[in-house]
């Protein structure tokens, strides 16, 4: 196979010297109970980034990830709790939440997409604009606290994040999911191709007789449902949403996609590259609290380092024969 | 005495060999003129003279001695100029900011007004109208051009390296740039000139270079070859008839247009198009062929009536145009017609995608088409996976008609078919352009090659500043009256 | 009994202010002085910018280096909650510092401040020191719940005075921001008696403001948390700091010590610590004066 | 001129009506003293967002500023407190405190530039890295709390920040020195002309003799440059730097630079639409604070919102005649 040079193998690389890096320094790094909560906490910011893949791919972007989904916990909450004494203690009003959080995704992200393909903004002002609005929208909701899930609720709720089959918990299952859709999406449907298309030449895509704006505008309305997605699968762990809720989400996970090889200028979309850079980022967390380093204060350097190493492995190589 | 020197290279991309073994040598004041088929190799041995690419083997000699560029501004540096086939021009700047661009004139700040008016003055001497303050992307190709072949006039040249320049130009921008030719000439340039059209090599070069597959097959003096002799040389056979014989109209009507205005650009076009029938369009640059054909298609807004087969249609994107049997193939085949970045499977279907599935495209089915493609349209790639802005010039136009002709249309528009493309393929073309009405379809040729139009048409329609001027049909399809309802010149037609 | 090894977990939010970093200086130089007094004790500690983040860090810290004993001060409270529930249902010793859970009973030890007390006790200064009729510019922290509890203590403390609040802006508990605020509330209110900028960061960046605009001698900050600088202006009697209200970042080391005696020691130690706000005073201030604090 | 069309003006013009709105909203908003104010704390975003416009423009991206400016501020303050005792309470401690802050901005303005062209990697990642690295790296110096100047040194610094010739100081005439420069720099000079054609083509400008690495690179070290110089006006105005200084301050910039006309995906720059789009932000504050709002919570909404019109006001007008 052509396609595994060392510019698509750089991320795989990196990912599995931090899996031996890791077992290294502890030997509980790779028992399931520590597997299940690495993989299961790059759950939220996983499907993310595969809807970001797509956004970034069709030359966007999106900096309102982050706040679009704590104000999305933050929607369910307050719709959960409010029909709870109707509907009652049951799956119906947690149901009712998952919908609200969905359908709370699909609004913003068109909200988005409206905004950078019809009214022809600049995807970073807009999603900047609305990053603010998010957060400003969820701390106000919360009365600049925390909105809580009724307690009973949040006990019926929990399993959907820590239950599971065996020590595949559900998030897990929902992000391989996502993740295996999203690289046929990308790879073998249409839409991919569009997408491809239009981040390679948006002209060319136009005179192909692709509907340039409406498969923008569905790259953010993907995005805004994986965001919903995920707050499905947020809510559960937390039981609450603040101002605080899913700050920075964003540069994760746009950092992600742009490890996983995926240029930022858009044209070419790796859904499972994006994959490996979730995971390398949580995994440098998770190894960071594997071991006992000189000083927290140091994590973020260590982060940051990593992060350049890891693409630094993929950097393209310069064709030989050009200068 | 040779300037400069190409003694035995040879040249692979990975393991393609795409020069073997090229002698060539640049004689200052002398015009050399490069042909060869598309892919041949010529656009390589232009860059490798431009210190562009590094020879594999074989070395370049600078004033008789070895020489190695280190960079084409190296090159550039010693007097050695190219225009390059591919726009070389940043699209942000201005003009003069791109003709003065690594050489900005002026000290701790930039002097505009000299640079400004030395832009002007070299378009001047090009008859061209361009203003140097305009950012070249409001340019319309053909002013592209012409600026680069400003940029190219105002370095110190001792050698002129042109790769297919006059491709985009129409017939009174070439005129001016023979006479620059001729000027820079006289003044001891050596010049390389590469063209697919023969009528210029033959009026320009004192030498000729005839390049197949990567080897040089001919050289020869002024004089010495004739077009057809050119053709047979770089082909390696002999031609037949170059035009494929006119077909018989049916007298049905495919397409009928009523004033068809693109706001500012087109105004009240009125045309039909039989079945089975070749249209030409013909007209200056900048008379609104293509905003026409693009209004006509739905890639601009546009008012006016549009019947097919009959029928009254509203077409509000290429998609509407598509559904009606009508196809665009664009004159800007890099920027609007191809993806350069892109596989040659993922460009030919990408405008017809849904044949190929939705949620799971069948790619055997599109690689069937590609093989289906390669070999109805003759693309000549070294590899199947290659990306298309790999391919030679006129393999991509190729890709591009196998593109536009994988939805079926009934109804063709052809913008341009021809450009930068060689005898044989053009041939190929023709033939298959008549082929197409033949079978039944329509076909609008836009074309600024005068006897292209000529040859190919049925009729043709010609248009002055976003009017039709005129139609000519039979033996009234002269070149001169073409020229005179383009240019609105009345009188006689002789 | 000797040789037998402890491991206590310690979760707390990162240095991203003035209080948390002395929190954080507390919390190293603690882990420090007990993993030197006690060699079989051994710490992790993990800071978290976010809830999510310290979910995490508690999770990694029961799966892969056996805790035997936490020390946590959740970010917030609700979504810590259920996580340190299972880490006690786990058989863990959990200590809860400052920001109680949303749960009565879960910890063994809850060591706090008194987010209440810290607004009422500068409340009852401001009401007792200003004429009626005095107007008051307040500044708010990050919004989170106790930055809430303590601006309605404080509301509360003032209600029926004749103490007019003018303005409540947040100044995120940084000094930049509460520099800009200020700024604008000098712009905006010609008459400005005194500012509460419930922490001592968001102090100086007050005191800045003020003395740019030169209105130095027309009003008096009340910051909050006992900055050892603004400690030490206290004692030097400055005109414009007349008090300050405590709320150590200390209450960390307190916290890890009285968790380490919990295994060390034959005593279990359980029960709840409310470390009260008290009013710093230019008479008491020396006691609360900790020059090798970063805080 | 016809370069002055409604793309050109649409910064200015939501500048004027802030400034109207402000004037309507609160009468001190014109006097000297709030205008003195909000120049003055424009000042170091602004100064860095003229540098990053040239990175912009040249087709790349500095994450790093905020965590850079508190690095290099947390620096200058160790150097000063560092040479205190055997230089002395006066100016020539000043001035190495300068002479650090500014070399250190050339360093790690030459680290970003340097990874980027020579290493060939991403700037997102670069800078995503780096902003990591110094952000860590002054928590860490600070050991977690604040690196304060010594009360003398502070004293006889103060007036950096807040003096100057009347009510015009001293930040207000480095940023308006900074704002006339960048933008002669931008229109008028070779460098600024080779930083348009590599952010519009980097082909063409490397076919034209242009070392394309090397122009990169120096716009990586004129930020880091201007970064420097803002932490000297931004060190006397608290005398202190910690982890939590120039937190955001890079999306600032960055929103400044789009909100000013330059082209996010680089090949045209404009200055002086950079230094409209920084008093934009800061007037937005400003009169968020001078206004009584429903809600403090909903500033962020605001000023999301306000972001977003104001671009919409200069957005290209769409091609009358292109679909
Ligand atoms: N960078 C490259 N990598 C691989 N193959 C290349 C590269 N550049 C050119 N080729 C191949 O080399 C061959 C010669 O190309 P070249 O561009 O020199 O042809 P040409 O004679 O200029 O054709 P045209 O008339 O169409 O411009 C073609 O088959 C082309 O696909
Ligand atoms: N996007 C654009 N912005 C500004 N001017 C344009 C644009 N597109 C085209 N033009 C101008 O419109 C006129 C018509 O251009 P066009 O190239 O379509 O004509 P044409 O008759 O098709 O000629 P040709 O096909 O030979 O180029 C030209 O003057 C061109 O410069
Ligand atoms: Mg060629
Ligand atoms: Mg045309």
């Amino acid at each position: 196979m052509k396609r595994l040079d060392l510019h698509t193998l750089g991320p795989i690389v990196a990912l599995v010297a931090l899996v031996i890096l890791g077992a290294l320094l502890n030997s509980s790094f790779l028992a399931p109970g520590n597997i299940t909560n690495v993989l299961a906490r790059s759950a939220f910011i996983g499907m993310i980034a595969v809807g970001m893949t797509f956004v970034i791919t069709a030359g966007g972007l999106d900096l309102s990830v982050g706040s679009m989904a704590a104000f999305l916990a933050g929607l369910a909450i307050i719709a959960m709790n409010a029909v709870l004494p109707s509907v009652g203690e049951n799956w119906g009003t947690i149901l009712i939440g998952m919908g609200v959080a969905i359908l709370g995704g699909l609004i913003a992200g068109y909200v988005n997409g409206a905004l950078i393909t019809k009214a022809k903004i600049e995807p970073f002002i807009v999603t900047l604009g609305t990053m603010g609005i998010f957060r400003s929208l969820v701390t106000w909701l919360a009365d600049g606290g925390t909105l809580s899930l009724e307690y009973g609720l949040r006990t019926l709720y929990r399993p959907v994040y820590y239950g599971g089959i065996g020590w595949i918990t559900w998030p897990i299952i929902a992000f391989a999911v996502v993740a295996i859709v999203g690289e046929l999406m990308m790879r073998h449907s249409r839409f991919g191709r569009h997408v491809e298309a239009i981040g390679s030449n948006d002209r060319v895509a136009k005179y192909s007789a692709i509907d340039v704006g409406r498969v923008k505008l569905m790259t953010y309305l993907l995005l805004g449902l994986l965001v919903g997605l995920a707050t499905v699968l947020y809510v559960p762990r937390l039981g609450s949403a603040s101002g605080s809720t899913g700050v920075l989400w964003e540069l994760e996970a746009i950092a992600a996609v742009i490890i996983g090889g995926t240029a930022l200028k858009g044209g070419t979309g790796r859904v499972w590259g994006t994959v490996v850079g979730v995971l390398i980022l949580s995994l440098i967390d998770n190894i960071l609290n594997l071991a006992d380093l000189v000083s927290p204060y140091l994590n973020g350097a260590i982060q940051g380092v990593i992060i350049v190493l890891a693409v630094v492995l993929q950097r393209e190589k310069r064709t030989a024969d050009e200068r | 005495m040779t300037v400069l020197a190409l003694r035995d290279v040879s040249k692979s991309f990975g393991p393609i060999q795409v020069l073997h073994n090229v002698d060539l040598a640049l004689e200052p004041g002398e015009v050399h003129a490069l042909i060869g088929e598309n892919g041949a190799g010529k656009s390589t041995i232009m860059k490798t003279l431009g210190g562009f690419l590094d020879p594999t083997s074989g070395e370049l000699l600078l004033d008789g001695k070895p020489h190695r560029f280190v960079s084409g501004p190296e090159a550039e540096a010693a007097g050695i100029v190219v225009i390059h086939q591919e726009f070389n021009l940043a699209a942000d700047l201005s003009v003069s900011a791109n003709v003065f661009l690594g050489r900005e004139l002026g000290g701790f700040r930039l002097d505009h007004a000299a640079m400004r008016k030395q832009t002007a003055a070299l378009l001047q001497r090009l008859h061209s109208h361009i203003d140097p303050d305009t950012l070249i992307r409001d340019l319309s190709v053909p002013d592209r051009q012409m600026v680069e072949i400003a940029k190219a006039l105002s370095r110190n040249t001792r050698v002129l390296i042109m790769d297919e320049p006059s491709a985009v130009l129409t017939h009174r921008e070439v005129g001016t740039l023979y006479e620059q030719i001729d000027r820079l000439r006289a003044e001891g340039v050596a010049i390389l000139y590469c063209s697919h059209r023969l009528d210029e090599v033959a009026h320009l070069a004192d030498r000729i270079t005839v390049l197949r597959d990567g080897r040089v097959v001919r050289q020869a003096m002024r004089g010495e070859l004739n077009e057809d002799g050119m053709a047979t040389a770089m082909v390696g056979r002999e031609l037949e008839d170059f035009y494929p014989p006119k077909g018989t109209p049916t007298g049905q009507v495919a397409l009928e247009v009523k004033g068809l205005t693109v706001p500012g650009r087109v105004h009240g076009v009125d045309l039909t198009l039989g079945r089975g029938e070749v249209l030409g369009i013909a007209g200056l640059v900048g008379s609104g062929r293509t905003e026409l054909a693009e209004g006509l298609v739905g890639l601009r807004n546009s008012t006016g009536e549009i019947r097919v087969n009959g029928q009254p249609i509203q077409i509000r994107g290429l998609r509407d145009a598509f559904a009606a049997g009508l196809a665009y193939l664009t004159e800007d085949r890099k920027e609007a017609g191809l993806l350069l970045e892109k596989g040659l499977r993922e460009n030919l279907t990408l405008a017809t995608l849904e044949r190929f599935g939705n949620l799971r495209l069948d790619t055997k089915a599109e690689e069937a088409a590609l093989d289906r493609a390669t070999q109805d349209f003759d693309i000549r790639a070294k590899s199947r996976d290659m990306v298309a802005g790999k391919l030679s010039g006129g393999n991509q136009q190729k890709l591009l008609l196998a593109k536009t002709m994988l939805p079926d249309p009934k109804i063709i528009i052809i913008d341009e078919p021809t450009r930068g493309i060689d005898v044989g393929t053009k041939r190929q073309i023709y033939a298959f352009i008549r082929k197409l009405a033949d079978e039944g379809r329509s076909v609008i040729v836009i074309s600024s090659e005068m006897t292209e139009v000529i040859g190919l048409s049925d009729r043709v329609l010609v248009m002055r500043e976003g009017r039709l001027a005129g139609e000519v049909a039979g033996p009234a399809m002269t070149e001169e009256n073409i020229v005179r309802l383009a240019m609105g010149v009345s009188g006689e037609a002789a | 009994q000797e040789a037998e090894k402890k491991v206590i977990g310690v979760s707390i939010p990162s240095a991203t202010h003035g209080f948390m970093g002395g929190l954080n200086w507390h919390a190293q130089d603690t882990i420090k002085r007990m993993g030197e007094a006690y060699p079989n004790i051994e710490f992790v500690l993990s800071t978290a910018p976010d809830a999510a983040k310290q979910v995490s860090d508690i999770e990694d810290m029961m799966a892969t280096r056996n805790i035997d004993g936490l020390v946590v001060l959740p970010f917030e409270s609700e979504p810590l909650t259920a996580p340190v529930a299972a880490v006690r249902e786990a058989g863990k010793f959990v200590t809860v510092v400052d920001r109680g859970l949303s749960q009565e009973g879960i910890e063994n030890l809850y060591v706090a401040g008194d987010n209440t007390a810290f607004g009422r006790v500068a409340g009852q200064y401001f009401r007792e020191h200003l004429e009626p009729g005095s107007k008051i510019v307040v500044l708010r922290g990050i919004p989170t719940t106790l930055d809430n509890e303590r601006v309605d203590a404080f509301q509360k403390a003032l209600e029926g005075s004749e103490v007019e609040i003018l303005d409540m802006q947040h100044g995120n508990w940084n000094r930049d921001d509460a520099f800009t605020v200020m700024q604008d509330y000098l712009s905006k209110y010609p008459e400005i008696d005194a500012v509460w900028a419930a922490d001592d960061d968001m102090a100086v960046g007050v005191l800045e403001a003020i003395s740019a605009a030169n209105r130095q001698d027309e009003m008096w900050v009340v910051g909050g948390a006992g900055m050892k600088e603004i400690v030490k202006r206290i004692m030097d009697g400055d005109k414009q700091l007349p008090v300050n209200v405590t709320y150590p970042p200390a209450l960390i080391s307190s916290a890890i010590e009285m968790t380490v005696l919990n295994f060390m020691s034959n005593a279990p130690m359980t029960g709840r610590f409310i470390i009260g706000s008290q009013l710093i005073t230019p008479e008491n201030a020396q006691q609360f004066y900790y020059p090798e604090s970063p805080f």
